[in-house]
C-alpha cells in the first residue's frame, strides 16, 4: 500500500480533518452525543490509519511509543487528579462543585477535565494496542 | 409505532443471522468480518432504542477499533478453525438450559417501552431533572456518566489504561542486542 | 399472553443471541472463535441493557429546549457505555493472550495445546527430565 | 517461697527451656547432652512439689492464654495427672542419660535435634498431664504426635519413612477426625470446655448417644492404641530404642490412656458410665485386644516388636480398668500407669543395650549371652515380673486393684481374661532371660555395654521394686481421683 | 418520505448482502461490504431526520469513518498479510 | 488535613494503588518502581488499619462519591464486614510486594518489569475496590480490573513456563463469562427494581416475592461471582492459574484473589437477599451445601494426587474455599463467623505456603515438582520451618491459626446439628494431612542434590513474619474471633 | 415553502433510492469485480449525493448542514480511493476481467 500515491495523498488530507473531528466530538459531547471515549477512538483511528498506510515505523516516528505511554498514564492521572482535587478543597471524591465559583461551573469544569483524562487515556491506550498487534513478529523466541 | 417494529425485527433479524453464520463459519477472516458487521449491526439497533451514545461507542470502539485488533492480530494466526473432535452437546445444552431459564423469567420483565416500568420511575426521572439544574448539560448521559458516576467511568478509564499496560507488557518486543547479555544474570542468582 | 409475548419477543431474541455468543465460548475450542464469541455474548448483554432503557415514544436522553417529550432512561446508556470498553479492553488482552500463545505453541486449538502440555507435564515430572525454567532472555 | 502455680510452670517449661537452649549450646557436647538430665532433675522437683500440694488436696489452677471468647489454654492439677506428671518428669531423667549413652555408643548422626525434639515430647506430656480443659489436652495430644515424628523418623531412611507415614496417619488422622468432633461436641452439649472430677455430661447429654460419644473418643485417642488403630505402635519401633522408651513407657502411649482415664472419669464420670452402661462395648474391646495382642506378642521375633505389642495389652488393661467403671478398677487403671511405666522403660532400655553392645534385635540371638551381660538381663528379668505382676514388684499393685475392680463390676469374664493374659505375659516375657542364660550360646558375640546406659537401666528396674514399697501416696492420689466429693 | 428513503435503504442493503454471501473472490465482498457501509451512513442520517432528533449524524461520520479505516486495513491485510509491514 | 484523611478514608484504599499504578508504569528503574509499590501497598495497609479504627467507632460508613446521595451516586459502603477482606488485601499484598523484591527481576524480563508493578497495584485496587463498593454495577467495574491485572500477572510467566499463557487465557475467559454472567443478573435486577445500589436494591427486592426474573438475576449474579470465587465445579481456572504465575504474583493472588469474591458472595447471600429467605435458604441447602462438602474432597483428592506443588496447592485452595462456602451454606451466625475466620486465616497460611514454596523454588530453578524438592528441607532450614509451620498450620494443628478455623468450624456445624457435617470437614482435613506431610516428608527425608544455598534475608522476611502471624493467631484469636462474630451478625443480625 | 421543500426532498430521495437500488442491483448481475466497482460507485456518489442534497433541504443553514456536508465529502472522498485500492490489488493478485487473459490488458 506504500506505493499507492492515490491512498497516501488521501489519508495525508484526511488525517487533519479526522483529528478535528475527534476533538470536536470530545468537547462536543455535552451538548450532543460523544465524549471522551468516542473522541478518544476517533483521534487514535487517524493516526493508525496513517499507520496503516504509511508502515508502522513512520507511525511510530510520527507519535513516539514513550511519549504514548506518558500520555497513556497521564489520562488516569488527570481524572484521578480531579478527584483528587476536589477532595482536597475538602469535599468528597469527584465532587466537582468545588472546582468553580459555582456548582454548576464547577461541574462543567470537572466534566471537561474528566472527559480530558478519559479521551487521552482511550486514544493512547487504542493506539498503543495497535502498535503492539502490528508489529508483533511471528518467529518462535527461543 | 409499527414502522418501528419493523426497524427493530429487520435489525434483529440480521444479527440472529450473523450469529448463526459465524457457528457455522470456520474460516478466521470471516469470522472477523461477521463480528464486525454484528457490531455495526447492534450499533443501528442501539440507534433505534435511542441510546445515540451507546451506537457512537459501538460502532467506534466495538466495530472500528476491535476489528482492526482482530485484524492485526488474525495476520499471524492460523487461517482456519479446525473442527473439534470432542462433541459440543454439553456446552450447547448448558447454553439452552440458561437461555430456558433467561426466557423462563422474561414473562416476569417489565414490557419493551413501558412507562410505568419502576425502571424509568425509580432513579432515572433524577437525572433528568438533575442534568439540567445540577450541571446544567443537555446531554443527560456525559452528565451520568462523567459526574453521577463519574467514579464508574473513572473505572473504566483505569480498565483501559490496564488493558494497555497489560498488552504492552505482554508483546514486549525483545531486544536483539541484549540477547548476548543474559550472562551476568547468573551470577547474580548464584550470590542471592 | 399473546399481548405480553409481544411485549417481551425482543427479550427472547436477545437471549437466544447471547446464548449464541455463549456457546461459541464454551462449545468452540479455538481460542479466536472464544474472543469473537465473548464479544458476540457481551454485546448481546449491551441489548439486553438498552432494551430496558427503551421508553415507547421516547427519544435520546439529549434535553432539547425545542422538544417536549419523554427521554429514554439514561443510565443503561451510561452502564452500557462502561461496559462496551470494558469488553474491548478484554478482548485486546485475550487477543495478545492468543498471539503468545501461537507462538509458542505453533496452534491455537485447545486440543492440540493440552495434549502439548500434557507432554510436557509428563516429561516434567514422571522421567524427571524437567524443563529449565531459568528465565529466558 | 515458691507457689504452688510456679511449681507447674517449672515442671513444664524446664523441658522446653531444654529443647530451646540444646541448639544454641550445640558445639560443647557434654553441656548439650547433660542439659536433658539436669531439665529433668528440675522438672521432677517441680513434679514432686505439685504431688504432695495435691495429696493436701490444694486446689491448682493457671490460666496461661486466652486465645479467643470461651477458650484459654489452662493448667489445673488433677490426682491422676500429679501422678502422671511425676511419672513422666521422673523417668525422663533416666531417659535422658540412658539416650546420651545410646546416642554416643552407636554414634548417631543430628544428636542435636534429637534432643531437642525429645525434650520437646516430655513438655507435651507434661502439659497433657497438667491440662486442664479438654481443648489443652488436646492441642499438647496433638503437639505430641507432630513432636515425636522427626523422633520416630530419626533415622530419615526409607523404613523410618514409611513408619513415620503410618504414625502420622493413624495418630493425625484419628485424633482430628474424631477425637476433635467428641471434644467439640461435649463443648456444644455442656457450654464450657471444663471437666470436673464427677464427670460433665450427666444430664447434658442424651444416654442413647453416649456410647457413640465414646466411640468417638475411645478411637479418637489414637494413642491409647486399641486394637483396630495400634498399628502405629509396632511401626514406631525403627526409632532409636531411647525414643521407643519415651513413647512405649513415658510420653506418648502414657499421654494416651492418661487422656482416655480422664475421659472416662472426668468427663463422662464413672458413674455415669455405671449407670448407663456406655462402657460395656469397650470391656469387650479391650479384652479382645488384650488377649490377641499378648497372643501375637508370643510370635513375635524381634525383640522390640515383642515389647511393643506387650505395651499394647498393657495399655488395655488401663482402658479395661477405666471402661470397667468402678472405683478399684479406675483405681487399678490409674496405678498401671506408673508401675508399667517404670516396667516396661527397663525392659526397652535392655533391649536398646543389648542393640548398643552387641547389635541383637532378634530374640533368637540371644541364647547364652546371660553370663557377658548378666546385670542386662537381671534388669530384664525384674523389669518382667513386675509387668507380669508378681509381689514384690510394683505391677502386683495394680493387677491386684484391676482384679477387685473387676469382681466388683460383676464382669468375672474379665477375671479370666486377666488370668489368661497374666499366664501369656510371662510366657512371651520369661522366654527372653530364659534364653539368656539357659541357653547355649550359638556364636561368640561379645557384649559390651557403656555405663551411660547400664545405669539408668538398673536404676529404672530398682525402682519397680521400690515403688511396690511405697505405693502408698500414689495410692492416697487414686482413691482421691474416684472419691467423691 | 424518510421512511421511504428507510425502505429503499434496507432493500439496498439486502441485496448487497446477497452479493457478501455470494462473494465469488473477496474484492467483491470487499467492495460490497463498503458499498453497505455507504448504504448505512444514509440510513443512519435518514433515521435520523426520521425521529426527529439529528444528533445522528456524528453516528454517521464515525461510521464513514470506520468503514473507511476497515476497508483500508482489510486490503493491507491482503495485500501484505499483515497490518505492520510497510510495503 | 487530618480532617480530609479521615473522611475519605474509604476511597482512599482504594485510591492509593490505583494511582500510584499510573505513576509506576513511568518508572524505567527496577528499585525505584519497587520502592514505589511497596510504598503504595504500605500506605494502604496503614489506611486500612486506620479503617478498621474508624469502623470501631462509627460500625457503618457510608461514602458518597462525588458527593451525589447513594441511590443517585456510587455509594462506598465500609462495615465491620468489609473491613476483613480489607485487611486481607492491603496486609498480605504489603508482604507479597516486599517478598517480590528479590524474586520479580529473575523471573521478568527488565523492560517490562515497572508495568508488572503497575499491574500488581491495579490488581490489589482491583480487589479493594471490590470489597468497598455498594453499587452493583462499579463492582462489575472492579471486579473487571481486579481479573484483567490478575490475567496479564499471570500471563507474565510466560517468561519462565509457556503453560503461562494458557492459563491466563483460560482465566480471562472463564471470568470474562463470570463476569458478563454477573452483567445479567445485576440487568435482571436493575430491570425489575430500577436501582443498582445494593442497600436500595435490598429494599425494593422486599416486596417482589416469587419474581422469576428476581430468581435468574439472583442466579445470574451468584454464577457469576462464584466463577470469581473459584467454589467447586467454577473452579477450573484456578491450579493453572496459580501454578504457573510469577512467584510473587502467585502469593499474591492465592492470599487475596478469591476472598474478596468470597465476600462479595456473603454480601449478596446475606445482605443484598435478606428479606427473600426461601430463595437464599433454598440456595444454601440445596446448591451451595452439596457443592462445598464436594469441592472439600475433590480439592483434597486432586491435591494428593498432584505431583506439581504450585498446582498442589491450588488444589488446596479449591479445597480450603470449600470450608468457607460451606460455612456460609450452614447460615447460623457462628457458622459465618467461622467462614470469615477461616477466610482470614487461610490467607496467612496460603501466602506462607506459597512464599515457601516458591522461594524453594527460586533457588532450585526448575518446576517445583515433588521430586525436585528432596532433601531441600536440610539446606534451607529457615524456609523448610516456616514451611512446616504454615502447613501445620493448614492441616489445623493447635496453637496455630488454622486450629482456631477448624475449631469454630466444627463447633458451628455441630450446634446447628450436623454432627455429620462436622464429621465430613474433618476427614477431609486429615486428608489434607496427608498431602502436606508428602511434601515435608521428601523435604526431610530424602537425599536432595548436594548444593550450598545461602537463604537470602529479603525473601524470607516476609515469610517469617507471616509465619509468626500464624502462630500468633494461633495463640490469641481473639481479634480475628471477635471481628468475625461481629462481621457476622451484622450479615445477618441477631435473628437466627 | 415548506411544501416547496418537501417535493425537492422527495424528488432528491427518490433518484437517490432508484440510484442506490440500481447499484445494488449491479453489484449482483455484473460479472466481475472491475465491473462491480461501477456499481458500487452508483452507490456512493449518486445515491449519497442526493440523498444528502435532500436532507440539506430540509434542515436550512445550521450545524447539521455543515455535518452533512462533511459527510458527503467524506464519502466522496474515500469511496473512490477504497474502489481504487481494490481494484488495484486484485490486478496484483491476478485477478482478470471476464474475457481477458493474462498479458492480454497491461
Amino acid at each position: 500500500m506504500h506505493n499507492n500515491p492515490i491512498l497516501r495523498i488521501s489519508t495525508k488530507i484526511l488525517f487533519a480533518p479526522i483529528i478535528l473531528f475527534g476533538l470536536y466530538v470530545q468537547f462536543h459531547g455535552d451538548f450532543g452525543p460523544g465524549g471522551g471515549f468516542q473522541a478518544g477512538v476517533i483521534v487514535a483511528s487517524a493516526f493508525i490509519l496513517y499507520s496503516l498506510v504509511f508502515g508502522i515505523e513512520a507511525g511510530k516516528k510520527l507519535f513516539p511509543s514513550n511519549i504514548n505511554l506518558i500520555l497513556l498514564a497521564l489520562g488516569g492521572i488527570i481524572y484521578g487528579g480531579v478527584g483528587i482535587v476536589s477532595m482536597l478543597l475538602g469535599d468528597e471524591f469527584l465532587a466537582y462543585n468545588v472546582l468553580g465559583s459555582s456548582p454548576q461551573s464547577g461541574q462543567h469544569i470537572g466534566i471537561l477535565l474528566v472527559e480530558l483524562g478519559v479521551g487521552l487515556t482511550v486514544s493512547n491506550v487504542m493506539i498503543a494496542l495497535f502498535n503492539a498487534f502490528a508489529s508483533y513478529d511471528n518467529i518462535k523466541e527461543k | 409505532m409499527i414502522s418501528e417494529l419493523l426497524i427493530n425485527a429487520f435489525l434483529v433479524t440480521i444479527m440472529l443471522s450473523i450469529a448463526i453464520a459465524l457457528i457455522k463459519t470456520r474460516t478466521v477472516i470471516f469470522t472477523v468480518i461477521l463480528t464486525s458487521a454484528y457490531s455495526l449491526v447492534a450499533a443501528l439497533m442501539f440507534i433505534t432504542l435511542d441510546a445515540v451514545d451507546v451506537a457512537f461507542t459501538e460502532a467506534s470502539v466495538g466495530a472500528g477499533i476491535s476489528t482492526i485488533l482482530f485484524l492485526a492480530a488474525m495476520a499471524y494466526l492460523p487461517k482456519k478453525e479446525e473442527e473439534s473432535i470432542s462433541s459440543e452437546f454439553v456446552p450447547a445444552l448448558s447454553c439452552i438450559i440458561l437461555g430456558g431459564i433467561l426466557i423462563w423469567c422474561s414473562y416476569d420483565l417489565p414490557e419493551i417501552g413501558q412507562f410505568t416500568a419502576p425502571i424509568h420511575q425509580h432513579i432515572a426521572p433524577e437525572y433528568i431533572k438533575g442534568s439540567k439544574e445540577d450541571i446544567g448539560i443537555p446531554n443527560i448521559v456525559t452528565s451520568v456518566l462523567a459526574s453521577y458516576r463519574g467514579y464508574d467511568t473513572f473505572g473504566e478509564t483505569i480498565v483501559v489504561f490496564t488493558a494497555g499496560v497489560a498488552v504492552l507488557a505482554l508483546l514486549q518486543k525483545k531486544d536483539p542486542a541484549k540477547k548476548n547479555k543474559s550472562q551476568p544474570k547468573q551470577k547474580i542468582r548464584k550470590n542471592a | 399472553m399473546i399481548s405480553s409475548t409481544i411485549g417481551i419477543w425482543n427479550y427472547w431474541i436477545v437471549f437466544c443471541l447471547m446464548m449464541i455468543g455463549l456457546f461459541l465460548v464454551i462449545g468452540r475450542k479455538n481460542f479466536l472463535k472464544k474472543i469473537v464469541g465473548l464479544t458476540i455474548f457481551q454485546t448481546s448483554v449491551f441489548l439486553l441493557y438498552i432494551t430496558f432503557g427503551k421508553i415507547k415514544g421516547g427519544t435520546p436522553p439529549i434535553l432539547n429546549e425545542s422538544i417536549d417529550s419523554i427521554y429514554s432512561n439514561p443510565l443503561p446508556h451510561v452502564l452500557i457505555l462502561t461496559a462496551i470498553v470494558v469488553g474491548v479492553a478484554t478482548t485486546a488482552l485475550g487477543l495478545s493472550l492468543v498471539l503468545k500463545i501461537n507462538s509458542e505453541y505453533g496452534s491455537i486449538e485447545e486440543d492440540d495445546i493440552s495434549a502439548q502440555d500434557l507432554v510436557d507435564y509428563h516429561d516434567d515430572i514422571e522421567t524427571g527430565k524437567s524443563v529449565d525454567l531459568k528465565f529466558k532472555q | 517461697m515458691i507457689t504452688i502455680e510456679n511449681f507447674i510452670l517449672i515442671t513444664i517449661l524446664s523441658p522446653l527451656i531444654v529443647c530451646v537452649l540444646t541448639p544454641f549450646i550445640s558445639n560443647s557436647t557434654i553441656l548439650r547432652d547433660f542439659l536433658g538430665p539436669i531439665g529433668g532433675v528440675i522438672s521432677s522437683w517441680g513434679a514432686f512439689n505439685i504431688m504432695s500440694s495435691a495429696l493436701n488436696n490444694q486446689n491448682i489452677n493457671l490460666e496461661i492464654v486466652k486465645i479467643a471468647e470461651g477458650i484459654s489454654i489452662g493448667f489445673e492439677v488433677t490426682p491422676l495427672g500429679a501422678i502422671f506428671g511425676l511419672v513422666a518428669s521422673f523417668l525422663w531423667i533416666f531417659a535422658a542419660i540412658y539416650s546420651v549413652g545410646y546416642m554416643r555408643g552407636n554414634k548417631e548422626k543430628n544428636q542435636t535435634r534429637f534432643y531437642a525434639f525429645y525434650a520437646i515430647a516430655v513438655h507435651a506430656a507434661l502439659c497433657i498431664a497438667y491440662a486442664g480443659d479438654l481443648l489443652t489436652l488436646f492441642i499438647f495430644y496433638e503437639v505430641l504426635t507432630f513432636s515425636t515424628y522427626p523422633l520416630v523418623t530419626h533415622k530419615q531412611n526409607e523404613m523410618a519413612q514409611k513408619a513415620g507415614r503410618l504414625y502420622m496417619s493413624i495418630l493425625v488422622g484419628s485424633s482430628v477426625i474424631l477425637l476433635l468432633p467428641a471434644i467439640v461436641w461435649v463443648w456444644v452439649a455442656t457450654g464450657s470446655l471444663e471437666m470436673s472430677q464427677n464427670g460433665v455430661l450427666d444430664g447434658k447429654i442424651d444416654v442413647a448417644y453416649a456410647p457413640l460419644l465414646l466411640a468417638m473418643f475411645v478411637f479418637g485417642i489414637g494413642k491409647a492404641a486399641l486394637m483396630p488403630i495400634h498399628k502405629w505402635l509396632p511401626a514406631a519401633m525403627v526409632a532409636p530404642t531411647p525414643v521407643s522408651a519415651l513413647l512405649h513407657a513415658v510420653a506418648v502411649v502414657k499421654a494416651g490412656v492418661f487422656t482416655m482415664l480422664i475421659i472416662l472419669t472426668n468427663v463422662f464420670g464413672i458413674d455415669f458410665l455405671a449407670k448407663t452402661g456406655a462402657s460395656e462395648w469397650l470391656i469387650w474391646l479391650a479384652s479382645l485386644t488384650l488377649l490377641a495382642t499378648s497372643i501375637i506378642a508370643i510370635f513375635k521375633d524381634d525383640l522390640k516388636a515383642r515389647l511393643a505389642y506387650s505395651t499394647i495389652s498393657q495399655l488395655s488393661y488401663i482402658t479395661l480398668g477405666g471402661a470397667l467403671a468402678t472405683s478399684m478398677a479406675t483405681q487399678g487403671a490409674a496405678l498401671h500407669i506408673i508401675t508399667h511405666a517404670a516396667g516396661k522403660i527397663t525392659l526397652f532400655f535392655v533391649a536398646g543395650a543389648l542393640y548398643v553392645g552387641a547389635k541383637i534385635t532378634k530374640i533368637s540371638d540371644l541364647n547364652g549371652h546371660g553370663k557377658s551381660a548378666s546385670l542386662i538381663f537381671l534388669a530384664f528379668f525384674i523389669g518382667s515380673l513386675s509387668i507380669i505382676g508378681v509381689p514384690p514388684m510394683a505391677g502386683s499393685w495394680s493387677k491386684f486393684f484391676l482384679m477387685l475392680g473387676a469382681a466388683d463390676s460383676g464382669y468375672l469374664v474379665v477375671i479370666g481374661v486377666f488370668c489368661v493374659s497374666t499366664i501369656l505375659n510371662a510366657f512371651y516375657l520369661m522366654e527372653i532371660p530364659a534364653r539368656a542364660f539357659f541357653f547355649k550360646k550359638e556364636r561368640e558375640v561379645s557384649v559390651k555395654i557403656p555405663k551411660l546406659i547400664l545405669i539408668p537401666t538398673l536404676i529404672t528396674s530398682f525402682l519397680t521394686i521400690l515403688l511396690f514399697f511405697c505405693i502408698e501416696p500414689f495410692q492416697n492420689l487414686t482413691s482421691m481421683m474416684v472419691g467423691k466429693i | 418520505m424518510f421512511l421511504a428513503g428507510l425502505i429503499a435503504c434496507a432493500i439496498t442493503g439486502i441485496l448487497i448482502l446477497v452479493r457478501i454471501v455470494l462473494g465469488k473472490t473477496t474484492f467483491d465482498r470487499i467492495l460490497a461490504v463498503n458499498s453497505l457501509g455507504t448504504v448505512i451512513v444514509i440510513g443512519i442520517s435518514i433515521h435520523g431526520f426520521y425521529s426527529n432528533r439529528p444528533e445522528f449524524l456524528d453516528i454517521a461520520i464515525v461510521y464513514a469513518l470506520i468503514n473507511f479505516i476497515g476497508t483500508v486495513a482489510v486490503l493491507k491485510l491482503f495485500s501484505t498479510g499483515s497490518l505492520g509491514g510497510d510495503k | 488535613m487530618i480532617d480530609i484523611l479521615t473522611k475519605n478514608l474509604p476511597i482512599l484504599v482504594v485510591l492509593c494503588p490505583l494511582i500510584t499504578s499510573l505513576f509506576v508504569v513511568l518508572i524505567p528503574n527496577i528499585f525505584f518502581s519497587w520502592i514505589l509499590t511497596t510504598l503504595s501497598t504500605f500506605i494502604t495497609f496503614l489506611f486500612s488499619i486506620l479503617l478498621y479504627q474508624e469502623i470501631q467507632i462509627q460500625s457503618h460508613i457510608s461514602y458518597a462519591l462525588g458527593k451525589w446521595m447513594p441511590p443517585i451516586g456510587i455509594e462506598y459502603i465500609i462495615d465491620k464486614v468489609a473491613i476483613i477482606p480489607i485487611i486481607i488485601i492491603s496486609g498480605i499484598s504489603f508482604f507479597a510486594t516486599i517478598f517480590a523484591y528479590k524474586i520479580m527481576p529473575e523471573e521478568i524480563e527488565k523492560k517490562s518489569i515497572s508495568k508488572v508493578y503497575s499491574l500488581w497495584l491495579l490488581a490489589i485496587a482491583g480487589l479493594l475496590g471490590l470489597v468497598t463498593t455498594g453499587d452493583a454495577f462499579n463492582l462489575f467495574v472492579f471486579l473487571e480490573i481486579s481479573s484483567l491485572a490478575s490475567v496479564a500477572l499471570v500471563a507474565m510467566g510466560a517468561q519462565k513456563d509457556k503453560q503461562a499463557l494458557v492459563a491466563a487465557y483460560n482465566y480471562l475467559i472463564i471470568g470474562a463469562v463470570g463476569a458478563t454472567l454477573y452483567v445479567i443478573g445485576v440487568g435482571l435486577l436493575y430491570g425489575i427494581t430500577g436501582t443498582l445500589n445494593m442497600e436500595d436494591l435490598t429494599n425494593r427486592i422486599s416486596d417482589l416475592n416469587n419474581n422469576k426474573a428476581l430468581i435468574a438475576g439472583f442466579g445470574f449474579m451468584i454464577i457469576g461471582i462464584m466463577v470469581k470465587a473459584a467454589v467447586f465445579p467454577l473452579h477450573i481456572w484456578l491450579p493453572r492459574a496459580y501454578a504457573y504465575a510469577p512467584s510473587a504474583v502467585s502469593v499474591l493472588l492465592a492470599a487475596t484473589a478469591t476472598k474478596a469474591s468470597l465476600y462479595i458472595l456473603a454480601r449478596i447471600l446475606f445482605s443484598v437477599f435478606e428479606n427473600s429467605e426461601d430463595l437464599i435458604n433454598n440456595t444454601l441447602l440445596y446448591v451451595i451445601l452439596p457443592l462445598s462438602i464436594i469441592a472439600m474432597f475433590a480439592g483434597t483428592i486432586m491435591a494428593i494426587y498432584e505431583k506439581d506443588i504450585k498446582r498442589l496447592l491450588a488444589h488446596s485452595s479449591v479445597a480450603q474455599i470449600g470450608y468457607i462456602t460451606l460455612a456460609f451454606a450452614i447460615g447460623t451466625k457462628a457458622s459465618i463467623a467461622a467462614g470469615f475466620i477461616h477466610m482470614f486465616n487461610h490467607a496467612i497460611i496460603k501466602g506462607g505456603l506459597f512464599i515457601a514454596i516458591t522461594s524453594l523454588g527460586f533457588f532450585i530453578q526448575k518446576r517445583i515438582t515433588i521430586n525436585n524438592l528432596s532433601g531441600l528441607g536440610r539446606v534451607m532450614p529457615i524456609t523448610f520451618f516456616c514451611f512446616v509451620i504454615c502447613s501445620l498450620s493448614l492441616a489445623g494443628l493447635p496453637l496455630t491459626a488454622g486450629f482456631i478455623s477448624k475449631l469454630y468450624l466444627i463447633k458451628a456445624t455441630i450446634s446447628s446439628d450436623a454432627i455429620w457435617i462436622a464429621i465430613l470437614i474433618l476427614i477431609s482435613s486429615a486428608l489434607s494431612v496427608v498431602y502436606l506431610w508428602k511434601m515435608v516428608e521428601v523435604m526431610w527425608m530424602r537425599e536432595g542434590r548436594k548444593i550450598v544455598i545461602k537463604e537470602n534475608p529479603a525473601i524470607y522476611i516476609s515469610l517469617i513474619i507471616i509465619t509468626f502471624f500464624n502462630i500468633y493467631f494461633g495463640f490469641d484469636a481473639s481479634l480475628v474471633v471477635n471481628g468475625s462474630f461481629e462481621a457476622a451478625e451484622k450479615l445477618i443480625g441477631d435473628l437466627k | 415553502m415548506e411544501l416547496i421543500l418537501d417535493i425537492f426532498t422527495s424528488i432528491c430521495f427518490f433518484i437517490g433510492s432508484l440510484s442506490i437500488i440500481i447499484g445494488a442491483c449491479g453489484l449482483i448481475k455484473l460479472p466481475d469485480v472491475f465491473s462491480r466497482i461501477h456499481a458500487a460507485g452508483m452507490i456512493d456518489t449518486g445515491g449519497t449525493a442526493f440523498f444528502i442534497l435532500g436532507m440539506i433541504f430540509q434542515t436550512g443553514w445550521s450545524l447539521i448542514t455543515v455535518k452533512l456536508i462533511l459527510i458527503g465529502v467524506f464519502i466522496f472522498f474515500t469511496s473512490p480511493v477504497t474502489s481504487h485500492v481494490t481494484a488495484n490489488l486484485a490486478r496484483q493478485k491476478n485477478i482478470l476481467p471476464v474475457g481477458k487473459k493474462i498479458g492480454k490488458i497491461l
